[in-house]
């Protein structure tokens, strides 16, 4: 989540040089995206097939999938989080330099997909920030580079400069900011056949 | 001659009694206790070298509650076998002999029958979970157990509350 | 805030002969890791650049699929198939159609099997270039990677033609298929099969001869005979030991004793035998898709779905003209029940033998339903074959062994 | 003599000046959030269990030895080998050249005695 601040100053505030100096500094960040492809299940095979021959990302300047979190700016979270990958999960965004932006490719990932199981994330943004979400299980990878162009779209917005000038840059708290998990949907709710032990209080 | 004939005469004196599954596949009913003999017994006597999987089932409303399934396959005859067990959960959980010494590959899914079902494996190495956090107190796979989880992220806010009195950065 | 480094320094185990030797290093090549392919995690224990000890850690993948399948039910645990072993998502759901048919007692016409036989053939086939992809980027052929998925895009336009989606199809159902292989998507898959032996040949003539890839791969992993068989390995590592054991062949399913294909068997059993055994493999499987593209050829406009009415969805059309259709479609499409029993179906995936145990008490949601994985028993024998030898040779094994996580995290 | 060396100053001072420019420019745009995992050790998503500094295998220090041995004989190759076209040209070619070889046969000779003392095999 860059500095992206939904009512940011107006262009004309910012002066002709921040502008300039902004859209400079967006040109070279949004057109050399190196992903960190955590590719945990079937999406990360489609992932493989977007690095591949055929859908190509380094059209995009994002062909140079480093596997190490100190060399990534977008951390693409494709496949199945589960609880006990959850604390790798969040490590690796952590130990990544800023400014970074995360893709949540796939449903899986989005909103905990098909599976509501006692064992799975119900979506990364339980955890993280996310930039662009991705539906589709697994999306075709022409849908990841569409997701790509739309976070470029997004960089191209920002105000690295103008925050620079205005002093407003040494955001401490945001890293280690108490993420709000969203309301917990994995709350155990009765199945049709499941059957209750006889002494089990109420559920939940 | 067929399989399970086969079986029962190499099987010998107190043989357990069997019956052909819907998918030719020969079964027998054996104690839990005395599942270690019959089992050497099929590799060394019948020629079971490879054991496909142990897995379990839970019947919750029935007693004896929990069901120890062991198939095996032998590649000299081309047959297979399946042997089942009927364990009662005791008070501190139900108990079952370990065959991860005869066969080696049996380990994990022993080790992952301990993690579902809660089935103690005597005799077995490193019997820990296989698939949930070590940490993790439920037993996922028992009929009692709601689909989505009790607290799930217990262990992952645990985690982010420790890394942050503890940060991780500091030189260790 | 420095404070002072202390360095306390215990001797550890340090192996006798060789004074000079220096301390074992705790190493963890964790769940985000390239050559690890898939959320695996070793916890090895290195002694300079000798394995000393390799624990495998998994369960980084874990979604509950057992449990899934309890709470959906038979008929709607299809989709999950899919997600098991994903880089041979129609494979999987072949497995389990065949083990609830075994269950119901149910017989698939011809054209069925025979349209099951070359998704499974093709499946294959993706699978084992996803291994030589991974395993030659591993090692250092990064050509190797992209002819690999150059191929495999070719496969994904094929089942993008006939199912609709390149991945994930979900495309078979208790009793057959879903829809019949129209002409266009058979002509497209002839033109695949023609171009597709001399691109096998072609990756030989790259590995096979290699330097590198002899080296790296000759006497590295040795699993002997009975140790594979005491590690419960099936499929290509097991053929790559030298036991002729391929479940197409020992329990034929789905027809596969009309096709005439050979089994191609190691000697050694290193991975350099394994990867002999999968490219061999390959050319045996687009040797059957040809025979099986001629069958349909032949049995043009047969049934490709079976007609028991208590399984098999009827045909929409059918459905919107007689009641009985309806009644049908409805009691199916909310609780399709199995008999009362217990069956265990395997077919031979590209891992090894894929099996499906499945226990139903005649209601419509399983008792149980037990995937027998062959990748969990390919990353139990990781410790057996790394111990003692170079960090650089696991990647190897790992490569060779051939495993997703999917499949053994369920 | 001076101008001679002139494009090579040139060079540096373009290399150490794109390093600085990048460095303090990404200092100072990049939004510094201090969190905590950060300075944490990367080791796959886990955290890094023991210590880093421990004592290693003595091959390590002998492969290093050796490659130094060689490589400075490689630099002396090269020093030589630019100045060898000069002594051809004052007819001084042979002389210049049993030097250069007694220089290798030396090295040669600690080559020889290395490989067959078995400090070239890596896994005894």
């Amino acid at each position: 989540m860059g500095s992206l601040k939904p009512a940011g100053p107006s262009p004309s505030e910012g002066g002709f040089f921040a502008t300039r100096a902004d859209w400079l500094v967006n040109w070279g960040r949004k057109n050399s995206l190196w992903p960190m492809p955590l590719g945990l299940s079937c999406c990360g095979i489609e992932l493989m097939a977007m690095i591949g021959p055929k859908f190509d990302i380094a059209r995009f300047g994002a062909e140079a999938a480093r596997f190490s979190p100190r060399q990534c700016d977008v951390l693409i979270v494709a496949g199945t989080l589960t609880w006990k990958m959850a604390e790798a999960c969040r490590t690796i965004y952590d130990q990544m330099p800023d400014p970074k932006w995360v893709i949540a490719m796939g449903v899986c990932s989005s909103s905990g997909g098909m599976y509501d199981s006692y064992a799975v994330v119900q979506g990364v943004d339980m955890l993280m920030p996310v930039d662009v979400y991705v539906p589709g299980c697994p999306p075709r990878p022409d849908a990841v580079i569409d997701a790509l162009i739309k976070l470029q779209k997004k960089i191209a917005r920002e105000r690295p400069v103008e925050l620079l000038l205005s002093g407003d840059n040494d955001d401490e708290g945001a890293g280690t900011r108490r993420f709000s998990y969203p309301p917990n949907h994995a709350v155990p709710t009765t199945r049709s056949h499941e059957v209750l032990p006889p002494d089990a209080g109420p559920r939940g | 001659m067929n399989a399970l004939e086969r079986i029962l005469s190499a099987l010998g004196d107190p043989a357990p009694q069997g019956s052909t599954g819907r998918d030719g596949i020969p079964c027998l009913e054996i104690e839990a206790k005395d599942a270690r003999r019959t089992i050497a017994r099929l590799k060394s006597a019948c020629g079971f070298d490879t054991n496909t999987f142990v897995t379990a089932i839970d019947r919750f409303p029935a007693e004896p509650r929990f069901e120890l399934l062991w198939q095996f396959r032998s590649l000299v005859h081309g047959d297979r076998v399946r042997v089942r067990a009927r364990l009662d959960a005791g008070p501190e959980g139900p108990r079952a002999p370990s065959i991860a010494d005869l066969f080696p590959g049996a380990a994990y899914s022993e080790r992952e029958c301990f993690d579902m079902f809660g089935i103690v494996f005597e005799g077995h190495a490193g019997l820990k979970r296989l698939l949930m956090p070590e940490e993790y107190d439920h037993f996922p796979l028992r009929k009692d157990f709601p689909h989505q989880g009790i607290e799930p992220d217990r262990l992952y806010r645990e985690w982010d509350r420790r890394r942050h009195e503890k940060p991780a950065g500091s030189a260790t | 805030m420095t404070e002072s480094l202390t360095l306390e320094y215990e001797p550890g185990t340090v192996s006798g002969d060789d004074p000079l030797h220096g301390e074992l290093m705790h190493l963890n090549v964790g769940p985000q890791h390239p050559a690890t392919h898939g959320v695996l995690r070793l916890k090895i224990t290195l002694d300079g650049e000798t394995i000393r000890e390799v624990e495998p850690v998994v369960g980084y993948l874990h979604r509950g699929k057992e449990k899934t399948c309890e709470t959906l039910g038979w008929r709607r645990f299809f989709v999950h198939t899919d997600r098991l072993d994903y880089v041979q998502p129609l494979t999987n759901n072949c497995a389990y159609a065949m083990a609830l048919e075994e269950l119901a007692g149910l017989e698939i016409p011809e054209r069925g099997q025979v349209i099951r036989v070359l998704l499974m053939e093709l499946s294959r086939i993706a699978s084992h270039l996803i291994y030589l992809g991974t395993t030659g980027i591993d090692l250092g052929a990064v050509t190797m990677f992209f002819f690999c998925f150059n191929e495999r895009e070719k496969i994904y336009e094929l089942l993008d033609a006939y199912t609709g989606h390149r991945m994930n199809n979900t495309y078979v159902r208790i009793g057959g298929v879903y829809a019949d292989v129209e002409e266009s998507v058979q002509d497209a898959v002839t033109g695949f099969l023609e171009t597709f032996p001399a691109k096998v040949d072609e990756f030989e003539k790259m590995l096979t001869g290699n330097r590198i890839w002899y080296d790296r791969n000759r006497d590295v992993g040795v699993l002997t005979r009975d140790d594979a068989l005491a590690w419960s390995l099936s499929g290509p590592n097991l053929r790559g030991s030298g036991v002729e054991l391929d479940l197409r062949r020992a329990e034929p399913y789905c027809g596969y004793e009309a096709y005439d294909f050979d089994v191609p068997v190691g000697t050694i059993g290193d991975c350099y035998d394994r990867y002999l055994v999968r490219v061999e493999e390959m050319r045996q499987s687009a040797r059957i898709c040809r025979q099986a593209i001629d069958k349909l050829g032949k049995t043009r406009g047969g049934e490709f779905l079976a007609e028991d009415r208590r399984f098999v969805l009827p045909p929409k059309s059918e459905v919107r003209q007689s009641m009985e259709e309806l009644i049908h479609q409805f009691k199916i499409v909310t609780d399709m029940a199995l008999p009362a029993g217990e069956a265990y179906g395997s077919i031979e995936s590209s891992k090894g033998e894929l099996g499906f145990l499945v226990a139903s008490d005649g209601t419509s949601h399983p008792l149980r339903c037990h995937i027998r994985a062959p990748s969990l028993m390919n990353v139990q024998a990781i410790p057996h074959l790394a111990r003692g030898r170079l960090l650089s040779d696991l990647v190897a094994i790992i490569g060779s062994l051939d495993f997703v996580m999917g499949e053994v995290d369920r | 003599m001076l101008h001679s060396y002139a494009p090579i100053l040139l060079l540096a001072v373009l290399a150490v000046g794109f390093a600085a420019a990048s460095v303090v420019l990404s200092e100072l745009l990049g939004r510094r959030r201090r969190n905590v995992g950060k300075k944490a050790a990367y080791e796959c998503g886990m955290e890094p269990e023991g210590n880093a500094r421990i004592r290693l295998s003595i091959h390590f220090y002998l492969v290093s030895v050796l490659f130094i041995l060689f490589d400075v004989e490689a630099v002396f190759l090269i020093l030589w080998a630019a100045t060898a076209k000069g002594f051809t040209a004052q007819g001084q070619g042979p002389l210049v050249l049993v030097e250069v070889l007694s220089f290798v046969l030396v090295l040669a000779l600690a080559l020889a005695w290395v490989w067959r003392k078995g400090g070239l095999e890596w896994d005894r």
